[in-house]
């Protein structure tokens, strides 16, 4: 288990980006499966940024990650104001180019690249976002040959 | 990210490296912004040495391709995307909406 | 000889390899002719890969070229010439009379 | 000392551009000056083709070169119609586009490229065409630098 804080700052999601690819480096994710884990990571700390805090510098984005056999655990904390996924709709993937909407892509990547994913608040303890991605045969394999 | 921008006769090409995330995608924007305001709506985006863009990155996309379809006036279209930047526009159903080439001369020479 | 001929939108690239010389440059010629022929006369002719080319390439060049700046209507350019094909072309006096350029992208990006 | 003799066709160029690439390459030439003899040899020979013979497949072209420490000399011969070249003018290399020739220029190229250029009719014994090109320093030193 490793945990790393960093400031609620969009220049922090280059070095969590970093961080995040140690990680699946380290649980011998391939390629594609690090990449959905990088973007999910990075679409949630946006979020955090410009949704649970409002604005950047605002407080810290915390990072846990932990690597079993069966896969990887990510879990985001903040100290922003509470959210409840529920309420957010799909997004229009296609439709015509006009009807296209420019927001709302990000909880959707979240959701559909990643096995698990939760969202949790207490009150005084902030929110906490649990993303969970399998190892798959692929990947399993892609460690194997290394 | 590093953009570098180049005018064509008939077009515009844009080519990113590196990272487009929250940080880095007005500057995208902002490239994207300085062609239309100049009248200039056919433009071909670069992606091959691109590492990695988020949903911020795509917003810049569909924005540009709005402005410059408008009218048919132009149109953004998307050169030598790495495969999972590709899956990804794939995911957002981008794939449609978009001319892709593997080169940029093709791009270049289309419009 | 080896030639490739590409149409673009705006332009013709045809990306000549190998030798130019008497036996071969009627195929050139016939390449351009095909193209003007069609009424296209916007041409850049890639010569990176040119390892010969002797004076009959050098009237398939100047016939191309009376040819294509016309009534206006065009223009051969070359690109990419060789060191010793760039002093050939300069002793016959060709170098006033052609755009030259570094890469195919911004000679077909310049139509 | 080298003689070979070649068919008076167009295809036979190629062969005998790389059997004097073989010989400039022997003489120790420059890059540059090896291509001006190439480009010599090929004008004339295209030159003996057409004009001389007047036509492919009329007689052969025999081609003997010598390299001494000095320069390189190159002989072509053939048995085709004799011919003046002080009756041949130079071209218009400076003129507007309309005005350049497609013609003419094989000529200059050879006289331009090489340092002595000889033209002899025998008859009987056809004609012989003498090329000769110095080495020049930067060709000397590119040999000691071998
Ligand atoms: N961490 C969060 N805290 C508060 N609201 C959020 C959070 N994440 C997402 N939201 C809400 O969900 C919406 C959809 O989010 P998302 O799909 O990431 O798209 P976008 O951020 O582009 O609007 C946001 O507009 C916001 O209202
Ligand atoms: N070997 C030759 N035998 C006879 N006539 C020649 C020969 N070489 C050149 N000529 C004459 O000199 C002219 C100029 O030759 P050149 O400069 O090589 O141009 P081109 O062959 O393109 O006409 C030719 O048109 C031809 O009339």
């Amino acid at each position: 288990m490793v945990t790393r804080s960093f400031p609620g700052r969009y220049d922090s999601l280059a070095q969590i980006g970093e961080f995040i690819r140690g990680i699946t480096d380290k649980a011998g994710l391939n390629n594609f499966a690090a990449y959905t884990v990088e973007m999910a990571v990075d679409e949630a700390c946006s979020n955090i940024i410009e949704h649970a805090y409002g604005a950047e510098d605002q407080g810290p984005i915390t990072c846990t990650c932990k690597v079993n056999t069966k896969g990887l655990t990510i879990i985001l904390e903040d100290r922003g104001r509470p959210f409840d996924p529920e309420l957010v709709s799909e997004p229009d993937v296609t439709g015509e180019l006009e009807d296209r909407p420019s927001h709302g892509l990000g909880l959707f990547f979240i959701r559909q690249w990643m096995d698990e994913v939760e969202f949790e608040f207490e009150s005084g303890n902030g929110n906490r976002l649990t993303l969970y991605k399998k190892r798959t045969t692929a990947s399993t394999k892609s460690t194997r040959q290394k | 990210m590093e953009i570098t921008h180049t005018q064509y006769k008939h077009c515009d090409l844009v080519k990113v490296k590196g990272r487009i995330d929250s940080y880095t995608a007005p500057q995208l924007a902002e490239t994207f912004n300085k062609i239309t305001d100049d009248g200039r709506f056919k433009i071909a985006l670069e992606m091959s040495e691109l590492d990695f863009m988020s949903s911020a990155g795509l917003r810049a996309l569909i924005n540009t391709q709005k402005v410059c379809k408008r009218y048919n006036r132009g149109e953004l279209v998307l050169v030598a995307i790495p495969g999972n930047i590709h899956a990804a526009l794939d995911l957002a159903g981008f794939i449609p909406l978009f001319k892709i080439f593997d080169d940029v001369l093709s791009a270049v020479g289309n419009f």
